[in-house]
């Protein structure tokens, strides 16, 4: 239990990583790398695909990350129906990339393919933990 | 040439918004037309492999309802699922199934019944076909997806919203021509242009519609095709591979390897490159995909797909037609009867029976099916 | 003989009322033990059959999640679907691709979390396993279609519940040694016979055992197998066989008329008679269906099923040793892991690896796996 | 539509064979008749399996028909926890068998497979159709 703290709806409550969630709770964004192989992972995983080992090490996703791709959306899925319009992407984190929404603090003009974007931990109003992403400027 | 194994016998029910009748009703019209098409008796099928994504439909494990009402008991028949990409994989197994020597005849049916479930139950189901740990949670579904894949083409390539559109107005042409097709009207650049948008860059015309629908093809061993058919139509090539469904595991975003990877082992297993292509149906389940397939296919070298699509290449009458039966921007995607179609298309353009959508002397010809954002792909090769 | 494809590793997770994680975490356990197993890397699989009955799974399209968390991208993967009989049917799916040389070596992967839905959401889908047009209106669950077959057996062969009851005592026994089973107590005829009426004749320990699992073999062709494993076990036979969902259609219920003509494919493929088999592992998922099983697969006579279970030649030093590792009663029926794990248990018998539950020099040994109530049934004769 | 008033619950609306309701509102059961080959068919099927002709002819299903097995349930799918216990029973009919419960007229120490009953249409307190089968003497 406790994964289902993760975003704006959960569909899954337990999970071996369920300790992402209370490194979100501390504001911080992790990955998992492979004590064996020393592969990294985002999202994070208990067991290594590479060397099939499961002891794992919780990485922190670094402050500086490129956006690969976005989109804003104006239709959603059920449960997702308030939310609309927001903007998805991909960062780009280096080792790792990252999926997630963008903050609304980004504002539409200025988002681009390549700009440089870190992530931000954020408790919703309903007190579900999820993280966007944000200018590297922004002040949390 | 490997001539293992042909399809001799297809059918396709009209792709409709809603069909006015049981999923077994539906089935059953394809399937009488699949086997009348091939000149057999349901008898003579050694096994039935049922395509689709269950999760919209009400019966549980509907391969024992469908066999049951097309009279396939006590034949083996099982349940296959690639999402949207389940259809070809049937056609994958079928060859298996046959080649292995374990049955002479195999039936591949395709359904979905999108109407069977509310629309409520239908956006539920649609946040579910990501990750449903680290994508599901942030509010995804297909056009975002393939929004996403859109932008990145965008930004490296110079590709534009007109670019879609008229990937668009193709579909339309010939979805006109298609009396199966579920979208009839020819749509302009301009409709296509000022239409609401879903997820940006992606709008309404770039998406292609629900439907309710059914497939079936006969797959038949070399003896029995010779023995059974006048026109055999034989698989030449197959290729399937799968990507990460989470986007961050795929390297880029600008092109599907999956398609590339599939691709690549089809061509090698028939001997064939690209250009040998006459004809080809690929997964334009948004307008970005069919661009998308164009360089991963090989028919044009990455970030020239446009090239292709602006010369008008990809029409009847240039260099590669693809989706001269509408595609499944008009002529609609009934999710796991969608290859099963895009495989008929084929057939009939290789029988030289394909009307007024016919590509005049297409000997051999591609389909190209994808299941969910790039998740599956399979590639298969088909000729004469 | 056949020795074309081989079984050259297996894996299992322990079968538990509520597995603490999530499925691929599960899935992983499985996996990973069948390649060590094996002594392989996962780059050398070349695809994934992922079996599970999608309907308990809130992850649609499960092969995806399933092939990234294992690192099987991008090999193709796809989900197969025969309710209960879906791990058998993988097998015959892998079986075809690797000997029609689509593929060197295949992994089948078979899962369930029951307990990833609320039990109002498993007693909404346990109506829809029937007919969801003629049967399920009435409220039908799988109890009362086996509690139908046990009593026509009774009335026609004079069987009684005193006999099922040894069925289960018999399943205790073994399930108590093993442990991967989820139900490890033994339980005497006496608590078999006084427990709570489910839909008679059947009561609460005639019923298997609910359960989250995973299971995974690794099939490979023979040229690979013989590199690879010391100790492969060749699928000797291959039968598979459905009926109608509806009982409507059944000619008689004393019996399951799809296991008969499965069997007797397999027999055949094999050039081997039910005398030939050491031990074998039925699907007993209530006790009157081992009962049924003996019958149908020519362990014995028709109606002469409960001689053999009285006379204990169905257990460890009998004539035919039947699901001496606890069966789905004792084991559980995780539902699309339970095919493989029939098998790992015939290739651990085989290997003479099979511990406290081995048949002493077991050679050839039977998996029968059936599917919703005798709608599906597969059976394969596996020998070293 | 129309379908979805058969059985205590249903989960179909839409079939070609709808008029299946239609007679039991009349108080009939009825199976359908291939008109191309002649085959019957209970369930009721708009196509024939045999001959892939789809013109099918309404038929009675016979008076007297032979209970080929049945039980009693104890526990029941969602939405008929209010119906335990009841007894699900299949009866032959000579050139069809018919699916259903037994009515609850039939005393439960009298049931015996083999022995005689009949189809008798029931409409149910919701206003849904079902048939049920009732010893042969039953009067309605
Ligand atoms: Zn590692
Ligand atoms: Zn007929």
């Amino acid at each position: 239990m406790g994964f289902e703290k993760f975003g704006h709806k959960s569909y899954t409550a337990l999970t071996k990583v369920a300790g992402f969630v209370d490194r979100l709770v501390q504001g911080e964004l992790f990955a998992t790398r492979c004590s064996g192989c020393g592969r990294i992972y985002f999202p994070p995983r208990a067991d290594c695909a590479g060397c099939l080992g499961s002891a794992m090490q919780w990485e922190k996703i670094p402050e500086k990350g490129k956006l690969v791709s976005f989109t804003r959306v104006n239709y959603a899925p059920a449960g997702f129906e308030a939310d609309v319009p927001y903007t998805l992407a991909l960062v780009d984190f280096g080792e790792v990339k990252v999926f997630g929404r963008l903050g609304s603090t980004v504002a539409e003009d200025e988002i681009k393919v390549g700009m440089e974007l870190k992530p931000l931990v954020v408790t919703l109003p309903d007190g579900q933990l999820t993280y966007e992403f944000v200018l590297g400027n922004h002040k949390a | 040439m490997n001539k293992d194994v042909a399809i001799i016998g297809v059918g396709q029910t009209a792709f409709v918004r809603s069909y006015p009748g049981a999923v077994r009703e539906m089935v059953f019209e394809a399937f009488a037309e699949a086997v009348r098409d091939a000149g057999i008796t349901p008898r003579e099928i050694g096994a039935s492999l049922v395509c689709s994504a269950p999760e919209y439909d009400k019966q549980r494990s509907p391969a024992g309802m469908v066999a049951e009402y097309l009279g396939l008991n006590p034949q083996p028949t099982f349940v296959l699922e690639n999402i949207c990409a389940s259809g070809t994989t049937g056609v994958r197994v079928a060859y298996s199934l046959i080649k292995a020597g374990l049955h002479d005849i195999v039936a591949v049916i395709g359904f979905q019944k999108m109407s069977e479930l509310s629309s409520a139950e239908s956006q539920e189901r649609m946040g579910r076909g990501a990750d449903i740990m680290w994508e599901a949670p942030f509010g995804t579904m297909m056009p975002a997806y393939y929004a996403m894949h859109a932008r990145a083409h965008f930004a490296k390539y110079g590709t534009t919203e007109e670019d879609l559109a008229l990937v668009r107005v193709k579909a339309s042409r010939y979805g006109a021509l298609n009396d199966r097709a579920v979208f009839r009207k020819e749509v302009t650049k301009e409709q296509c242009l000022s239409a609401g948008v879903v997820a940006s860059p992606l709008k309404v015309y770039d998406c292609c519609a629900n439907a309710d629908g059914a497939s079936c093809l006969i797959l038949a061993n070399a003896v029995r095709a010779k023995e059974i058919s006048e026109k055999p139509v034989w698989i030449l090539g197959l290729g399937a591979a799968s990507a990460s469904m989470n986007l961050t595991g795929r390297d880029s975003l600008e092109g599907l390897e999956v398609t590339r990877l599939a691709a690549r082992e089809a061509y090698q297993m028939a001997g064939l490159s690209p250009r040998d292509i006459d004809v080809a149906e690929v997964h334009d389940c948004f307008t970005i995909a069919e661009l998308l397939a164009y360089e991963d296919l090989g028919f044009a070298e990455p970030g020239k797909g446009t090239d292709l699509l602006r010369a008008g290449e990809t029409q009847i009458g240039g260099r590669i037609p693809v989706n001269v039966d509408g595609g499944l921007l008009s002529k609609g995607h009934p999710i796991g009867a969608t290859g099963g179609s895009q495989v008929r298309t084929i057939v009939l353009q290789l029988r030289g029976e394909a009307g007024p959508m016919q590509v005049p002397g297409a000997e051999v010809g591609l389909v190209q099916n994808i299941g969910g954002v790039g998740i599956y792909s399979n590639v298969i090769i088909l000729g004469r």
